[in-house]
This record gives structure tokens, sequence and C-alpha cells, in this order.
């Protein structure tokens, strides 16, 4: 019974990993994969390593959506650029 | 090669790797056991030493090589960043635009922004003490400076971040990891040892000999590598053109 | 297990599981909101963790998330701009019942640690967490208007 | 920048300080010397960095 909150986030985990590859457009991705940051924090944290934890925290929650979006930026107006060129 | 070999290589591949795994899952100890061999032990080393936090202490007191080594890592990625992210000969610089900004969403950044700084900087100076340590530290203080590209636009966030600063601070806080480890050397034991400094009282910011400092070191070698990192990618989302646009 | 560990279980599988659905289904007016939803009951839930293990140091994560979950979802408002201006979110309902729940949550932890500096860093954990959803949702709902590109 | 405006920067980041330091009291767990020495200049360093962000973003 003490491991059923273990057994609920690993679920999350798994459901919300697999979303993440299960979406194709990268910006929707990116959303998915910030939940699934944070819901690996919270499985850090039910198995007792906070550190851990907090470093996917810091890296999940904001810095990884930046540089994603930041590239999807990029890339579509350089495609945008290519497009008006032809 | 066709279609058909290639799933099969696939499949074959991946079948293997997961009976490996699954034999490789059936002999680890127990979950959730009460046998600990190495946890006991890196708790001993750890509260011999004073610091609070054992996984501080085995990321840069018993293993410290082993972080010099992550450290390494990092800033040789972001060096690899910044070469290939750099303005090219056929590219120019366009002024970013400002961007209308709701009024809460601007003045929510400009609060948030020294708290959270502050916040990064409290989890690096407790690093030995509660969870959390340099990196987690740096990278909350650097992701802090970015606020400022969210409420209010690129330009404002340039003049109060000039890059070179945060370069020349993130290879001055790489040397400062190694002297600390020198000293270590010239101090008469091995490179990186915890046997310098006085270990202090327990539980308090002084203990753990070291620790501190190369949390510090590590602290602002995340910052200033994060900081420059996202300098380059910005630079290419918002300024950065190609040439016959 | 406790009832603080209960009460966090079943604020993840219910809360986080909903969001879940919504960041993974439908337009993107609902992925961002859920997006946002997914941090504001996984705080809550750090904080309950954190007094059923009865750790205090654990409150730290609760901390760094109330700060950064809203930058990440300004950071989607900000660079999503241009989709989310054709089809605005309207999420007013959902974002303050979330909030009620962070505020109740955290009134709860706050009464068990008795006053104190702790209750004091959970009350400002709190009011980082409700103010910066708030925030957020708006940023969301045409913050930024999103023609520059800058 | 005459006297008055630099004042007036003096004054916003000594405010933004004071709730900064008080920040960091609330924090920390043991209060020592090392410990109140350490959070006055993180504070500082968090002030600074609010004052000049405030002025960037109204200079414009």
């Amino acid at each position: 019974m003490a491991d059923a909150v273990i057994v609920v986030v690993l679920l999350l985990v798994g459901a919300t990993a697999t979303t993440a590859v299960a979406v194709r457009d990268p910006a929707r991705q990116a959303l998915v994969l910030s939940v699934l940051g944070v819901v690996l924090a919270v499985l850090f944290t039910v198995l007792q390593a906070p550190d851990v934890g907090l470093s996917q925290l810091a890296v999940g929650s904001a810095l990884t959506p930046l540089l994603l979006l930041l590239t999807v930026r990029k890339v579509r107006r350089r495609a945008r650029g290519k497009g008006r060129q032809e | 090669m066709s279609r058909r070999v290639r799933l099969w290589l696939v499949a074959v591949g991946g079948g293997a790797l997961a009976a490996l795994l699954v034999a490789a899952c059936l002999d680890l100890p127990a979950f959730g056991g009460a046998r600990h061999p190495y946890g006991d032990r890196a708790v001993r080393e750890a509260l011999a030493r004073h610091t609070a936090n054992t996984v501080a202490s085995v990321n840069f007191d018993q293993r410290a090589f082993d972080t010099l080594g992550e450290m390494t890592i990092l800033f040789a990625a972001v060096l690899g960043c910044v070469v290939l992210l750099r303005q090219t000969r056929d590219e120019h610089r366009a002024r970013p635009e400002p961007e209308p900004v709701a009024l809460p969403v601007r003045r929510y950044a400009l609060v948030v922004l020294p708290v959270a700084l502050l916040t990064g900087l409290y989890v690096v100076a407790h690093g030995q003490l509660s969870p959390g340590g340099g990196f987690q530290g740096g990278v909350v203080a650097a992701t802090s400076l970015h606020l400022l590209y969210l409420g209010a636009d690129y330009r404002a966030l340039e003049r109060i971040r000039p890059v070179g600063l945060y370069e020349v601070g993130d290879a001055l806080a790489v040397s400062a990891y190694l002297v600390t480890g020198i000293a270590g050397l010239i101090g008469g034991s091995a490179f990186l040892a915890n046997t310098l400094l006085p270990y202090g009282t327990f539980n308090t910011l002084s203990s753990g000999g070291t620790v501190p400092l190369l949390n510090a070191a590590i602290g602002m070698e995340v910052a200033c590598a994060v900081v420059v990192l996202l300098a380059r990618f910005l630079d290419q989302a918002v300024e950065i053109e190609e040439e016959g646009k | 297990m406790n009832g603080w560990i209960l009460a966090a279980t079943v604020a993840l599988g219910a809360g986080v599981g909903t969001a879940l659905w919504g960041v993974a289904t439908g337009p993107l007016r609902r992925r961002v909101v859920a997006q946002n939803m997914s941090t504001a009951l996984v705080c809550p839930a750090l904080l309950l963790l954190s007094q059923g293990y009865t750790r205090p140091s654990y409150v730290d994560l609760a901390l760094v998330l109330a700060l950064l979950g809203p930058v990440g979802t300004l950071v989607f408002a900000r660079l999503l701009a241009d989709e989310l201006a054709d089809d605005p979110p309207r999420a007013w309902g959902v974002t303050w019942a979330v909030a009620g729940f962070g505020a109740v949550v955290v009134g709860v932890v706050s009464a068990a640690t008795g006053p104190s500096r702790a209750m004091v860093k959970l009350l400002v954990i709190g009011a980082l967490l409700i103010g910066g959803n708030v925030v957020a949702s708006r940023a969301l709902s045409g913050g930024f208007r999103g023609v520059g590109r800058g | 920048m005459n006297r008055r405006t630099t004042l007036l920067i003096a004054a916003e980041a000594l405010a933004w300080w004071c709730a900064l330091a008080a920040l960091w009291l609330v924090l920390i767990s043991t209060v020592d010397t090392l410990e109140l020495v350490v959070g006055a200049s993180a504070a500082g360093v968090a002030a600074l960095a609010a004052t000049a962000a405030r002025r960037v973003v109204s200079a414009r």
C-alpha cells in the first residue's frame, strides 16, 4: 500500500513518455515534454532522490521548452524565407 | 539494403536488447530492500566529513573527479554550440522589433526575475545541506535572467547581459574547480582530495571542507554556460538572418 | 502511507492524469492550458509529499517549480503567440479552480507546520504559485499580441 | 544622469535589497553569521539585477 504513490507516478511517467513520442508536431511535443519533465521530477521525489528531481525541474520546466521552441522558430523562419525567394 | 532487411535488422537488434535488459533486470537486488552496501558507506563517509547532504558529498568529495568530467562535457558542449551557431559571412543581423506585452505579464517578469535569481543562489549556497547544488541552482539563476526576454523583448535582455563577460565567467569557474583540485595536491594529499579545509560544524554553511567551494564553482560554470548557450540560440532565432531576404 | 501521501497520490493520479489527457489531444489552446495546469497541480502535490515524508527540505522542489513552472508556460505563450492569437484559450474556470486547490493545500500544510519561518516560506511558495499561474493564464489568452517577431 | 535620478535608483536598489534579504531569511533553516553574510551578498546581486532590469524595460 505504501508503494501506491510510486506505482501511480510510474504509470504517469510511462503514459507521458509514450505520448511525447506519439505526438508529431515539434511545438506540441515540447508541451508534452515539459509535462514529462515535471512528472519525472515527482517520480524522483517519491523514490527519495530530491537532488535529481531538482535537476529535472530546473532543466525540464523552462529551459528545454525554450531551446526547442527557439529552434522551431528558426527553422520555420528559414523555410518562410526560402519560400519567399522562390 | 532493402526495407525488409532493415526491418529485420531492427527487430533482431531490438529483441536482443530487450532480452538483455530483462535478464539484467531479473538479477537486480529487490526493489525497496533494506540492504544498501554502497549507501551505508557513502553516508558514513559523508557524516565523517560533516556534509549533511550525502549526494553533495558523493558528487563533490567522494567522486569529485567524475564531476570534473561532467563539467568538462558541459563546457565542451557549449563551446561546440558557440562555434556551430556563430554568425557566418552570408548572414546579417536584423534589429529585433519590440514585442507588445500585457502589463501584468511584464510586472510579473520584473518581480520574479530577482526572486528566481536569489533562489538560484540559495540553492547553490546550500548544496551541501539540502537538496540541490551547483548545477540546479546555476540553471535556475540563468533561467531567471531570460524572464527579461519573456516579459519585455530581446533588446532589453541584451542590454543587461554582456555575453563576453559570461564567456569569461564560464572559463574562470572551470579554472576555479581545477585550482581547488590542485590545491589539494599541493596541500599534501591527492587531486581534489577534501583534506585542505576544516570540516566545520555539521549542518551549517561552512561545513563540508571544499564541498561548498566546488559547489560554487559548478554553480557559476553552469549559470554562465546556460546564459551563453541561450544567447546563441536567441541570436539565431531572433536576430540573425540569411542574406538575400 | 499517511493521509498526506494519499492526498498527493489522488492529486497526481486524477489531476495530472487529466492534464496529460488535455495536453495530448485537442486544439493548441487546450494543450497550453493543460500544460499550465500540470504545474499548478504538481507543486501542491510536492508540498503534500514533503509533509508526508516529514522532510522539510523537500519544500525546495516546490519552490523551484512555483518559480519556473509559470516561466515555462510564458515561454509557450511567447513563442507560440502567432498560433494562439487566432484561437486564444479561455479557461478562467479551470485556472481559478486549480489556484483554489493550491491555496487550500498551502493553507493546510501551513497550519500543520505552525507559526514559524518555515510557514512563511510555504506562504511565499503559495503566493508565487498562484500569482504565477494566473499571470501565465493571462499571458496565454492574449498577453502577447503575436505580431512582432522580437 | 543627474543627482536626483542617481538617488532614486539607489533608493530603489535599497528597497529591493531589504525585501530580498528578508526573503533569504525565510528560505534558510538555521541562522548564523556566515549565513547572514552570504545572504546579504546574494540579495545585493539580485537587487542590482532587479534595478537594472526595471531601468532597461522602462527606458525603451
